[in-house]
């Protein structure tokens, strides 16, 4: 509801919005301690390695925010290991976190942690992943993209860019993730109306720009008459761009490529005419998250989900907009 | 307490004998024919120079990897490190690109000659097991290169540097003539030089080859350093290809490919033997396998599953009779 | 004078011996009591309930693996399989807390079976055979849940979760388990006929067939034993998770043979101990937990320091073992 | 039980054909066991013997031929076949553990129990050790003892004396005597005509794998058991005495070899040694004494304490590369661990150590090494199908003789042989001997280890005679004699009695 003015990375896209019908969780439901932000100690478990963009810019933004609201955070990082990230929420308790802000490294399975903070009286928020834990008994709230949206808008930037006729090759995420489940559910729902779109391919490049690449490079071969490439992160996308350069395609042109996430060189391939479209996946939910726990400790009520706003990048504004990328 | 032994028909036995130390030998040939005319009868425009360029492109920096793989193996060792190596070797590359693509890739090799006589001298003169010696490297050497790199992919654009991965002498891409190159010239370490013979005698009875006074630990740091060099020139090749310094996924996983390749290539991990042919076929092999799932879009599960069962079947026939 | 000098030899050696066994043991109450002094928090009873529970599940797996290794063999299946026998577990709470217990531990059996049998009666090395495993282990579980896309949950009141979650004096029942394992592998390997077997098998494989030890028999009994266990402790983890997690036990096959080698087993074979493996799980987690209380460390370093700490722990004890 | 020779056979063997990837080690064999008999099993090195009990043990499926057996067989192998990281008691009981009333293993009782039995063999170490820290002839007798004490009806012993000394021998044949008396039967290889000759009743000859003689022992002349054993005729052989050494060599006055006060804790301790070229010094001494500890250490395998290897006056560093490299060589005592690689060829077996001279900046000359492995093949008589063939399908003597080969392709200065014929039957023991006799002409110098008194007698032209790594004695021309060596390897046990020392 309320739209966050500039974070330190810039114009920000991260507008929220209450999405859940129902009755939000106020402190009073809980019977949690009033926390003031200033000075207090709040947690972050990241869940894997800040080696890419979207991890780096998400932790980049907790930190900045918790600095500017004057927290005092302490940072966990679980290395892609669910049982460590288990422990790392124990052990941000353990050091006397009060507010924790948790990106989840997978929906299932942090049950554990969220019970030991339930016990310790801790509201817990989770970023970026939606987890099936119970909202305002488990957890707070969860702040994050709907990826399943993110999927839609890809098919709708798909239809747009070919007309609605072409061949699709689907570049997945990594198998066994939600991510990978999602975006793919919601672009084939996206494309389900247009029949002249078919998908021929879609075959795991795991996140991985040199995978995306490499599985291009083959479907390019035997399927030669492929005219799109939906990728479920920009990485595989811009790994499928050199695929389809080096098999003397014009990515862009000949074969159209759309992707989630909006990294920077994603969206400069599209300022450069190799790229189709870019749908955005907010990364910058230190704002929101810190506002969250403020309204939650005034005591307002605080929606069960808040979506973060996902900007979205065509040929039309990526020059314009490429600030924002991160 | 009696109990009375007939043998079998001699006859039937010499005959299937003598076929299985063919298919033992050669199994790996006979499966890369086997599975090149699957593709030619079943896969769409797979007779292609550009698909067979491809196949290829894809698999040179795997055996690059797996020549190094394949001596460190005859040692009776092995090197979990390879793909941390080129992960270090990725992350060097866009420090040193601004002195030249030269300056770049000498320090890349540096770097993974570095890395690789670290693995050896903790094998032959610490005399610490290869496995965990080189664990301790593919756990560090990663979050090393990720230091390096500051966590960050960087898009490369030095037109020179990423020649190597796209350019082409006469044809045939630069990265598969260095791989080319490179088995020929590890071919003709392992079979025709002093050191090559040592290596297999080393792996194959360290002790008795210590006290024929032959030079072990010069030769294992030796072996060590040259994987380290291969995998670094891996990295150096895959990077280029992929016009970006990737440490965080660059080589995930390599360490497990290159073994398969190897050990399906029919170099047994016991030591004592290493044969390049068979671990250029590994390579090739391992490489269509994957191209044959992808291109017939299995899901990922059956793909795994049916690479499991490919990898059973050629070491089963090529495994070592007792 | 002689007498003395023989009678004192001995015991002095066995004095060094103690030492150089327990050389993990040490260096675990070293690290604890530093950790203890240094972070104030470390010694809280929360932390170290949960340093134990979390070492649990990884203590299952290893104890399998050690005797696995004192074979002279490796699993690398554990990692898949551990998940699977997750997803199991969890699919199968439905049918009540028998079923959801003993499917993963047959499934995950069954594989460590079909392991030992190709290992055993094929000649194949252990490292290839179970490499395809994990691969195939990866593959089933991605089938039975629809590629990935479907996470089976336990319900919250059910009596499978209970295994999971249920405490005595706050520490987990996994705890329990893994420490009634330990007691019990530690029994059947230095107590029984099968446990010297597996050190003759691993110790000198052609002279164990000359002594009449059942090599092969022996050998699929561990990897059968080993399979079960990575089962067990995936089952364990469902149950603490409340839900079949797919994307666990990445890398967990390192993990767990980086703890038997750091415990004093021999990977070449022969040697070994269940205790030392137990030690070695605590020095691991102990690493992890001091890594987090230092709480600055930027994610990349965690690496870092991880692989210097496994190098300077397995130097050390190369070390102490001269 | 008293010896009383019931003829039915314990094990019938009929038309037994083995054949391995192109060598035929058993060809149509007939052989029979009766019960209670003490069967010699001889031959040329690659007869087929061992083969022949593999076959019988059931370890090697036949090609073709049926095998009765009739009760459990127990085995010592020829290599030492047990396991060097386990216990000796481990080792001993295997199998057959002592148990408590959970039916665990009662270690406790297992340790006392190895300790008793091994009294009886006068080994007294430490059973709860690795069996692998005891000296190879000590494994030896704990796997007699294994076999032993498995109550088998047959034992079969595949040249159990090949690495003890005459103090052990002895026991052994004790052993033996008491297992004939409780009515076990027993097959006993070996290539020492005395020992044969002492216990066995009925002998079998295998020649290229073919049965060529079986009948009693006692009736059949040495000479003539050798020649059948040899496919040559009597004459020629009678031209042989017991050793085929030639007369004292003519050494020269400096030491090339001198090795001084070496001492490595606990094992050695300031053992000095000098050989001249030309000259073949003996090295006698009790199973353990330290003999192959001193040949290590002079060419730097060992880790020392103390002392100095000087060649021809120049110190030597302390790297096997090194000393090989000042012309040293040392032949191994344990050829399966220590010497052969058993995945390669036999040709690449013997130039192993001189590769680096076989070569052209560091590429390999392939047609070098051909006219010297086929040099030697010819010269020490290897059996082998080809010099391709791998070297561990090599009989155990064959392989010696590889080992040999591969030294002298390094053109040494300084042989150091560690038991050079152990294992190796009576024509290629001869030809090796002629060889020392012959490299010691030639100017070599020759240190010799050998369990064997009469070859140390014949071969060297001096003793240094060792007890509890300490030099105990050096004997030198009349001083050569059988009682003067026992007289200075048993000093310990005589002391007490009337006997004098040997200086
Ligand atoms: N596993 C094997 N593979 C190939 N050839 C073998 C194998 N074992 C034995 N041979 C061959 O069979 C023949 C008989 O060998 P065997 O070991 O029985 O000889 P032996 O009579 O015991 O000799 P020695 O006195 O030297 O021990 C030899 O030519 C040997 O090379
Ligand atoms: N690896 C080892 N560890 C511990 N003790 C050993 C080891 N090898 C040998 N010994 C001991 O050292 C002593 C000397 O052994 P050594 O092998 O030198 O005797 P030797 O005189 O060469 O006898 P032989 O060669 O006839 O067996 C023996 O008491 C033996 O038990
Ligand atoms: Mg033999
Ligand atoms: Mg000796």
């Amino acid at each position: 509801e309320t739209p966050t003015t500039a974070t330190s990375e810039g114009p920000a896209a991260s507008a929220a919005q209450n999405q859940s019908a129902g009755p939000g969780c106020a402190r009073s439901k809980t019977g949690y301690p009033q926390i003031d932000l200033k000075g207090a100690v709040v947690g972050f478990s990241q869940s894997e390695k800040e080696a890419n963009p979207f991890r780096t810019a998400e932790t980049q933004s907790i930190r900045d925010e918790a600095a500017k609201r004057g927290a005092e955070l302490l940072y966990t990082n679980a290395q892609s290991d669910l049982n460590k990230q288990i422990s790392d929420i124990k052990s941000l308790i353990d050091r006397g976190a009060k507010l924790l802000i948790v990106a989840p490294l997978n929906s299932d399975g942090l049950q554990p942690a969220f019970d030991a903070a339930k016990a310790k009286q801790v509201p817990v928020v989770t970023i970026d992943r939606k987890v099936s834990s119970q909202p305002c008994t488990d957890y707070l709230t969860f702040i994050g993209s709907d990826f399943v949206e993110q999927g839609k808008r890809a098919a709708q930037q798909m239809i747009k860019a070919t007309g609605g006729t072409g061949k699709i090759a689907i570049l997945l995420g990594a198998s066994g993730n939600n991510v990978t489940v999602d975006r793919t559910k919601g672009f084939k729902d996206g494309i389900a109306g247009t029949p002249g779109l078919t998908v021929v391919a879609e075959q795991t490049g795991e996140f991985d720009r040199s995978k995306g690449q490499a599985v291009m490079e083959q479907l390019i071969q035997s399927n030669p008459d492929i005219t799109a490439v939906y990728a479920e992160n920009d990485e595989m996308g811009v790994g499928a761009v050199t695929a389809l350069k080096a098999a003397g395609k014009q990515p862009g042109k000949d074969v159209k490529i759309v992707s989630v996430d909006g990294t920077r060189n994603a969206v400069q391939l599209l300022v450069d005419g190799s790229y189709t479209g870019v749908v955005e996946s907010n990364p910058r939910f230190g704002p929101l998250a810190f506002d969250t726990l403020e309204k939650f400790g005034k005591g307002d009520e605080i929606p069960n989900t808040i979506v973060i706003s996902d900007d979205e990048y065509d040929s039309t504004n990526a020059a314009q907009k490429l600030a924002n990328a991160y | 307490m009696t109990q009375t032994t007939q043998a079998p028909t001699k006859t039937a036995v010499g005959s299937a004998a003598a076929r299985t130390r063919w298919l033992q030998d050669n199994g790996v040939y006979v499966a890369v024919g086997v599975l090149l005319l699957f593709n030619a009868l079943f896969t769409a425009n797979f007779l292609t120079l550009g698909n067979f360029t491809t196949q290829l492109v894809q698999a040179a920096p795997v055996l690059i990897v797996a020549l190094g793989m394949a001596l460190v193996i005859g040692t009776e060792g092995v090197d979990l490190s390879v793909g941390a190596v080129m992960a270090l070797a990725a992350a060097i590359i866009p420090l040193y690109l601004g002195a030249g693509p030269l300056v770049a890739i000498t320090m890349a090799l540096v770097v993974g000659l570095l890395a690789g006589a670290f693995n050896g001298f903790l094998v032959a003169r610490v005399g610490i097991q290869p496995i965990v010696a080189t664990l301790a490297l593919l756990v560090g050497g990663r979050g090393l290169a990720l230091v390096i790199a500051d966590g960050q992919l960087v898009q490369l654009h030095d037109e020179t540097f990423l020649a190597l991965g796209t350019g082409d002498v006469a044809g045939i891409p630069v990265s598969v003539l260095i791989a080319g190159l490179l088995a020929l010239v590890i071919a003709g370490l392992t079979n025709r030089t002093t050191f090559g013979r040592q290596l297999v005698a080393i792996g194959g009875n360290r002790k008795a080859a210590t006290l024929a006074g032959l030079p072990v630990n010069r030769v294992l740091i030796g072996v060590y350093a040259i994987t380290g060099v291969l995998a670094a020139i891996a990295g150096v090749l895959a990077t280029s290809r992929l016009a970006a310094s990737d440490p965080a996924d660059m080589g995930l996983l390599m360490e497990l490919s290159a073994i398969t390749a190897v050990v399906v290539g029919g170099t047994p991990l016991t030591g004592g033997k290493v044969r390049v042919l068979g671990t250029v076929f590994g390579v090739i092999l391992m490489q269509l396998v994957r191209a044959t799932l992808i291109k017939h879009n299995l899901p990922d599960s059956i793909a795994q599953m049916i690479q499991a069962a490919i990898i059973i079947a050629a070491v089963y026939v090529a495994r070592e009779r007792r | 004078m002689t007498a003395t000098l023989t009678k004192a030899t001995p015991t002095m050696a066995a004095r060094t011996k103690v030492l150089q066994r327990q050389g993990a043991a040490v260096a675990l109450v070293l690290m604890v009591a530093v950790s203890w002094l240094v972070f104030p928090r470390f010694g809280s009873l929360d932390n170290l309930r949960d340093l134990a529970l979390q070492g649990s599940f990884l203590a299952v797996i290893a104890i399998g693996m050690t005797f696995v290794i004192i074979t002279g063999g490796i699993d690398l299946s554990v990692g898949s399989v551990y998940a699977l026998g997750g997803v199991l577990a969890a699919w199968g709470s439905q049918y009540g807390f028998l079923v959801a217990l003993a499917l993963p531990l047959v499934v995950c059996g069954l594989i460590g079976l079909i392991n030992g049998l190709l290992i055993a009666r094929t000649n194949m090395a252990p490292f290839i055979v179970t490499l395809a495993s994990l691969l195939f282990a990866r593959g089933l579980l991605l089938v039975i849940t629809d590629e990935g896309a479907n996470t089976y949950q336990i319900p919250a009141d059910s009596a499978f979760v209970e295994l999971g979650r249920g405490t005595v004096f706050g520490f987990g029942y996994p705890i329990f388990v893994a420490a009634v394992l330990a007691v019990l592998g530690g029994m059947v390997l230095n107590r029984t006929n099968f446990g010297q077997n597996v050190f003759a098998t691993g110790g000198a494989e052609q002279s164990a067939v000359l002594l009449g030890v059942p090599v092969a028999k022996t050998k699929v009994l561990v990897y059968t034993m080993s399979g079960t266990l990575a089962g067990l402790a995936g089952a364990l983890t469902a149950a603490y998770l409340q839900s079949g997690v797919t994307v666990i036990g990445v890398g967990l096959e390192l993990d767990a043979i980086a703890v038997v080698v750091i415990g004093g087993t021999l990977l070449t074979g022969g040697m070994g101990t269940v205790l030392g493996t137990v030690i070695g799980v605590g020095l691991i987690k102990v690493i992890q937990n001091v890594i987090n209380q230092i709480g600055t460390l930027d994610s990349n370093y965690q690496s870092v320091v991880s692989g210097v700490f496994l190098l300077i722990v397995v130097v050390l004890q190369r070390i102490l073992r001269r | 039980m008293p010896t009383e020779i019931p003829s039915s056979p314990v094990i019938e063997v009929a038309g037994v054909t083995k054949t391995f990837a192109g060598v035929q080690a058993l060809r149509d064999v007939d052989f029979t066991l009766q019960r209670g008999e003490i069967h010699a099993l001889v031959g040329e090195n690659g007869a087929g013997k061992s083969t022949l009990i593999k076959v019988l043990t059931g370890i090697h499926t036949p090609d073709a031929g049926r095998i009765t057996r009739d009760g459990h067989i127990s085995t010592i192998y020829q290599e030492v076949n047990l396991v060097p990281l386990m216990s000796v008691s481990a080792n001993l009981f295997l199998g057959r553990e002592p148990r408590n009333r959970f039916g665990l293993i009662d270690r406790a009782r297992r340790d006392a129990d190895a300790a008793e039995l091994l009294r009886g063999y006068g080994i007294t170490a430490d059973v709860s050790s690795p069996l692998g820290t005891l000296a190879v002839g000590e494994q030896q007798m704990v796997a007699l003892a294994r076999a032993v004490a498995a109550e088998a009806d047959v034992v079969i012993m595949d040249e159990p004396t090949s690495s003890l000394e005459p103090r052990e021998v002895e026991t052994l044949l004790g052993v033996v005597q008491k297992l004939h008396e409780e009515g076990i039967a027993i097959i006993y290889v070996s290539h020492r005509m005395d020992e044969l000759y002492r216990i066995c009743d009925t002998v079998t000859v295998l020649r290229d794998g073919v049965n060529v003689h079986s009948g009693p022992l006692k009736e059949l002349p040495r000479i003539e058991l050798v020649s059948l054993m040899l496919g040559r005729s009597v004459k020629e052989i009678e031209n042989h005495g017991t050793t085929a050494f030639g007369e004292d060599h003519h050494a020269d006055a400096e030491p090339v070899l001198e090795a001084t006060g070496l001492t490595s804790k606990p094992r050695i301790n300031g053992v000095s040694v000098a050989i001249r070229p030309g000259e073949v010094v003996g090295l006698a001494g009790l199973l353990g004494s330290g003999r192959t500890e001193t040949a290590k250490a002079i060419i730097g395998a060992l880790p020392i304490d103390g002392g100095t290897v000087l060649v021809a006056g120049t110190p030597v560093p302390r790297t096997v590369k090194a000393a090989t490299r000042a012309g040293i060589s040392m032949l191994a005592e344990d050829r399966k661990t220590e010497g052969i690689i058993p995945n390669l060829s036999v040709r690449e077996n013997i130039v192993l150590a001189a590769l680096p001279r076989l070569s052209r900046f560091g590429v390999t000359s392939r047609s070098k090494q051909d006219r010297i492995v086929d040099t030697f093949i010819k010269r020490l008589r290897i059996k082998v199908s080809s010099p391709e063939q791998k070297v561990a399908e090599l009989s155990g003597g064959n392989q010696q003789k590889v080992l040999l080969a591969r030294w002298l392709c390094t053109e040494p200065r300084i042989l150091l042989l560690d038991e050079p014929t152990r294992g190796i039957d009576v024509g290629a023991k001869a030809e090796v001997q002629a060889l020392i006799d012959e490299l010691a002409r030639e100017g070599l110098a020759v240190l010799l280890i050998s369990s064997e008194l009469d070859e140390l007698l014949d071969g060297a032209d001096r003793l240094v005679v060792l007890r509890d790594g300490s030099v105990a004695g050096e004997l030198e021309g009349d001083q050569l004699t059988r009682e003067h060596v026992l007289k200075a390897i048993a000093a310990e046990v005589t002391d007490d009695s009337d006997h004098a020392s040997t200086h």
